[in-house]
């Protein structure tokens, strides 16, 4: 099994939510991190001094998928994440050794 | 004739005797229902400038770790204060007294009861009243000093800081002392609040230091909408602080809520266009810092110039505070934190200078006491101002040395400034939302 | 005799004067202590509904990232629509002029001074007061363009909306214009407050477009204890808003309140059940949304009916305005985002029209003025209600146009709407709670 | 002399005339406009406690996943109990009645209209500042109960607690009852309001049972902050309610306001300073928790006591309500979750026995009744104490059975109290931040 | 050394580091994350208009442990956070290569 | 190509950044977390009442880089987030086996 790190612009992560399914896959979860890349932050101004924001809000999705299914995931991360801008973030993938459902002890692909 | 007299007098009695069944209670002793109504009403006003209004102000301008203990500081500040106005306060500052300090005499308000009258309002009310002042006051000082200062340092200073700063300056100017003998205007506390809180202020943050990362690497402000509910809570009270200060629910309170309430727009949307100017953008924390400003700087004044007036005082604060609180950050490079000193002091201080020259009927002011010129006028004003700012300034350096002393040090250590003052003074989290 | 008579008189005016001074300072000129201190609360209370009241209520239904633009909104239109009061909009309202139009008489109000009275009260009371309903009046129409507008459109928008609607429809109705001549009822401000700025915001909010996702897709709102605890504040401020349009502090203002609160109470517990039924769960946005809708329903009544009538608008304005809020957006297909039209706007006429059917003493209402009947009332009140809309319809397409031209184009960009205005427009940052 | 009494008569009636006409509409009738200005103002005041005040307060000290649910209740219980009190309360509680109970002369108030007096106000504005007390004391009782009662069962528990508990007390005390005829003194509510609602609190939530992992396991306040507002807003609202209690605005409700204010700061001082020793430092919870104490303490004294009192019963209110907020959770192991009994009861009882020993001059009170010894006075207020609370604790024990069988159990499940009642009664959630 | 990775129920955390504390782990990271699965969202209605809230909040727990104990602690957790009722969530488990106790430099399992 | 994910100091954030950065790397990734570890949480008091909060915060960095430059990205991280006090944290590394930058389709190291 693999797992897809995808970082993505937070607005799209209705779209990206709704290709998965739509490819089959069932589960993922979703965290609220902050990025740091090309696209920069900003500064903000209160009462005349600068604060400097480093960091742009983004979405971190993780979704464990299968060998075979990992090729068709990924392109449909990446096609419903895109928007030809900057600061469209990145996928990540990496091999998961184990898998396991905890409500029924299930194991494996089977576990997704 | 004498029996005819007689008659009449009789007559006239009955008349008087219905007329003052009429307005019952205040009728024999001179003391105004609508007045007193207007004066409790302001005295809750005032109250709710503080808690929540000012709070919330403070709170919402500081990292979220700090949000608490700024809350606390607020509170704990209402207090004590208030318990200490009983005690010696109001009997200092308003007890008659000589030039320089009130008497004894009204120690715990002993024996004041429900009749003892202020002018047409009864004593207690107005001694209510004046008690939300000298809780506001000191608690507008901790702008100064908000995530570093020792919890037990503020509350010693707060102490010794109304006894020694905030009383003499408010016998001086309200409670008919030397100043008020020169016939100083300051209706609503320019000097007596804002310039003493201001300029303490400034004193106490250059003693305690920066806050660590100022002035580059601070947080923005973590929670702005707080900030402008607490903005909007200290508008609507400041309704009830300087219309309340005419003591009387008469054409001289609504004037003052008027100009009140036009210096402070005037104030926040000058601010509104410098910042669009500069920055490309105006922000709402710029917006009701404008709207503070308006309101310290009309304060003296609110009881002595008309609309116009209070469009040109407005205009004014909005402009010179925006630049002082640049001047105070990175000229006088002091860590005075939420800008007590560049929007109260300055305010207060422009506010009192300013006055005596819109007070003339040339601006629809009401014009000078008999006998007094726009210059005698601005001389009086200028010396309080000298005098209130001198007062100030030296009472607070020897104040922060003795608490420094008696506290061990004002100061939090590097690690609790890093952890925040919620958890390390306090012992809670502000936020716990998941 | 004469002799005698003069006696007679002199001690008769020893009366008086000692009775003039028992209630100092108003027994000369005709103002009264009690109504003035009442009214000064009232503008207070009024304030406290745009600030902070509307601004919670508007600023917790939208998302997260643009909390503070709306916040932003509220206040820069206190700001400038009170020195628009000051310079035209309340001489040109309230000055004598015709029948359409006041004059200016008033500008900057120029010598009014402390002593100008109007009824029972200081003049300047009454100009700070009505201030506050110029001010409440344009913000409530930012419920119709969160997210999405430019914040100078929004600024020149309310400049202009106040001059064209909202100053000649009070003038009609209030100053002594031609639906003042004709009897109609508005208490305190059904047709002037609540219709005129409904009304403007649906057309404002076809006229500006959806927001990006609307309907299907949108952000649940960010904060509802935000939105009810403006709701709470307004619903408080609205006994100023209702009480003080009797202008008076008497058995008048508090059956205004009284009727207000149960009007509230009862929309609020009619919406809770409507939503328990269909939905299966109440919600606190639905209550408060009821709260709203009561309380801008009984506004035009408030004067003219009993605690039954207070019942019964209520309930219709529970029932009316929850099918409104759905038609607006399902059938209209119109963004109006925080439903202004389909609460105030309806809320409003509805009132504006059931009080000539509730006056009535079978009601236990204060019955019609003399030689008017039940029908009369009704026609007068549906004559106004027709222009009043008409007006307010027409005069804010063509400001929407106008300001379109000013500011090249009223809404932002797809990309700033995504980001969020807080930063876009102000540049800065609701929450930072880490 | 007939001729000349004529005179004399027609130049005084003249002299009363133009009197009469200074202090317009009220002089006829005995409404004073101070008075009812203040008591308009006071209504709002007390509402303005429940909503937002401990609404605030209330939900600051939840899971952030009930916090609208608190507000709701706080809001449902407020719209439903004004539509009670117009329909059933104000009449079985302040219409005359007998000793036990009024009767239903003024169902709906119809026929008051804007005319008829209660002393000096119209009946009116007092019924609507009652109404108040109406909404705010059952409101208290949600501190029980959060994050595991059913919606259904709140509202009708309320229903029926405030006509068989809140009415009959009322009466009893202040509606011309039998503790009346006593000579029971009770100025704002120690009895009908605080005691009642901290007994029935205690009551219900041992009924109720505790929330999953009360004691050890239980998440702390979501947001401390939140319930420090809310304390502000409850301190400047009781103003009113205690202030508003003298039912005029003389130098009774000044004094009022100044003890009650005295009381808050003594009782929230004390609480820190006890917090500081035992835990090493000072909560905001803990200050605003000593804040409500002392305010519930000094509300049936605070028309009867002066300064001094007010220092003495904030300090004792402090210590007491301090060591019984750990007894209830410790020894009696009820879970009444926000300490409803441990601050209003004691502090209502607490008050309502202290203020028999400091209403006497050697405390600077105003002494007693005509003939009333200190020993007399507290032996009717323990008669008073003794009455409510086992009318309150027995009462409220037989709702609950009636209400469990009405609404099948009047608690939600273990997976609903885990999920959080914002979503499972409501449908909502309180916070998307992102 | 493996990571485990459980996104799990949010009351069912304390639970389980109690759990992983006596299997004598020392040490642990927790994020707030938001799930999408067969347990579904809900939706919230505002005013009559419908919302959609398509994921469900969970907790993510991060833990690095020994090759050797992997094994016992993924039962541990899954003991600890089941509820046998749908949504109790996930364990993937994947391999770590270095480890770092930032404070001294140590690595390896000397770091956890 | 690695993923460092480090648990570090939250206010230690910036200067990790910024150390990162002149070491030439040009995004990362940042979510706030909890952790719990040798350093013990706290307690707090309301109203007498003791609440245990077992976790600290803690800020979590994910940064992808290129086989070559993980040893250093490593040592700079530590160096950087280092105050020699309890909880300063930990850095862990795994392996990516792919990685896509969603705005070109570009992947493996040119992707980051
Ligand atoms: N090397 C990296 N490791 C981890 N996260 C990264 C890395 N590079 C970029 N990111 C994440 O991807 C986001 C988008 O990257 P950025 O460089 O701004 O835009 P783009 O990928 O479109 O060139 C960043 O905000 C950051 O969260
Ligand atoms: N393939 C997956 N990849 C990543 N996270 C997953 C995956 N499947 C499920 N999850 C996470 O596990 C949680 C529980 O899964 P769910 O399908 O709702 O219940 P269950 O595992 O009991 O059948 C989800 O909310 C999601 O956070
Ligand atoms: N085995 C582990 N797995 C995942 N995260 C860990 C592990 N051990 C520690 N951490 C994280 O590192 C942080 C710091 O660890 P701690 O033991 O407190 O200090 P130190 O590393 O300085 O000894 C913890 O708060 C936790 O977030």
């Amino acid at each position: 099994m693999k797992l897809l790190m995808a970082i993505i612009k937070p607005h799209k992560l209705d779209a990206v939510r709704e290709a998965l399914m739509s490819d089959g896959i069932e589960g993922l979860t979703v965290s609220e991190v902050k990025g740091f890349g090309r696209q920069k932050g900003h500064t903000e101004i209160y009462r005349g001094a600068e604060y400097t924001v480093s960091f742009v809000p983004k979405v971190k999705i993780e979704v464990v998928v299968d060998e075979g299914t990992v090729e068709r995931a990924l392109e449909t991360v990446r096609a419903a994440a895109n928007t030809g801008q900057i600061g469209d973030g990145k996928i990540f993938v990496y091999d998961v050794s184990h898998a396991v459902r905890i409500r029924t002890g299930e194991s494996g692909p089977e576990a997704l | 004739m004498t029996k005819i007299s007689a008659k009449a007098v009789l007559v006239a009695a009955s008349a008087l005797l219905i007329c003052a069944h009429s307005v019952p209670a205040f009728a024999a002793d001179g003391i105004s229902g609508g007045d007193t109504a207007w004066i409790m009403t302001a005295t809750a006003l005032v109250l709710f400038m503080t808690l929540p209004g000012l709070a919330l102000f403070y709170a919402g301008l500081v990292r979220s770790v700090n949000v608490l203990s700024v809350m606390m500081q607020c509170f704990a500040i209402a207090g004590l204060m208030s318990i200490l106005w009983i005690l010696f306060g109001y009997t200092l500052a308003f007890g008659e007294g000589g030039h320089l300090i009130g008497d004894f005499s009204r120690v715990l308000a002993w024996g004041m009861g429900t009749e003892a009258a202020s002018g047409t309002i009864p004593e207690n009310v107005f001694l209510a009243f004046q008690m939300t002042f000298a809780v506001i006051t000191p608690a507008l000082i901790v702008g100064a000093f908000p995530e570093r200062m020792k919890f037990s340092s503020i509350l010693v200073f707060s102490v010794l800081w109304l006894l020694a700063v905030y009383v003499p300056v408010c016998h001086w100017v309200w409670g008919g002392g030397w100043l008020a003998d020169m016939g100083i205007k300051d209706f609503a506390g320019g000097l007596v609040v804002h310039a003493t809180a201001g300029v303490s202020a400034l004193v106490l943050a250059s003693l305690l230091g920066s806050r660590r990362g100022f002035p580059r690497e601070l947080r923005p402000p973590h929670n702005p909408g707080m900030t402008a509910m607490g903005a909007a809570m200290l508008w609507v009270g400041w309704f009830g602080f300087n219309g309340g200060s005419q003591l009387a629910a008469d054409g001289g309170a609504g004037m003052a809520i008027l100009v009140t309430h036009l210096s402070a727009s005037t104030a926040a949307v000058v601010w509104m266009l410098i910042e669009w100017v500069r920055f490309g953008r105006p922000s709402l924390v710029g917006f009701v810092t404008g709207v503070i400003a308006g309101l310290a700087t009309i304060t003296p004044a609110s009881g002595f110039v008309g609309p116009t007036g209070a469009l040109i005082i407005g205009a004014a604060a909005g402009v010179l505070c925006f630049f002082a609180v640049g001047m105070v950050k990175n000229a006088l490079k002091i860590d005075d934190s939420l800008d007590v000193f560049a929007v109260h002091g300055v305010g207060g201080l422009l506010g009192t200078i300013l006055l005596s020259v819109l007070m003339s009927p040339v601006f629809d002011g009401p014009g000078y006491d008999e006998g007094v010129t726009m210059g005698d006028q601005l001389v009086t004003q200028i010396i309080g101002a000298v005098a209130t700012v001198a007062w100030a300034a030296v009472l607070t350096f020897i104040i922060v040395k003795i608490v420094g002393a008696l506290t061990g040090g004002i100061r939090t250590s590097e690690d609790e400034e890093i952890q925040g003052l919620d958890l390390v003074s306090h012992g809670e989290s502000g936020y716990d939302l998941h």
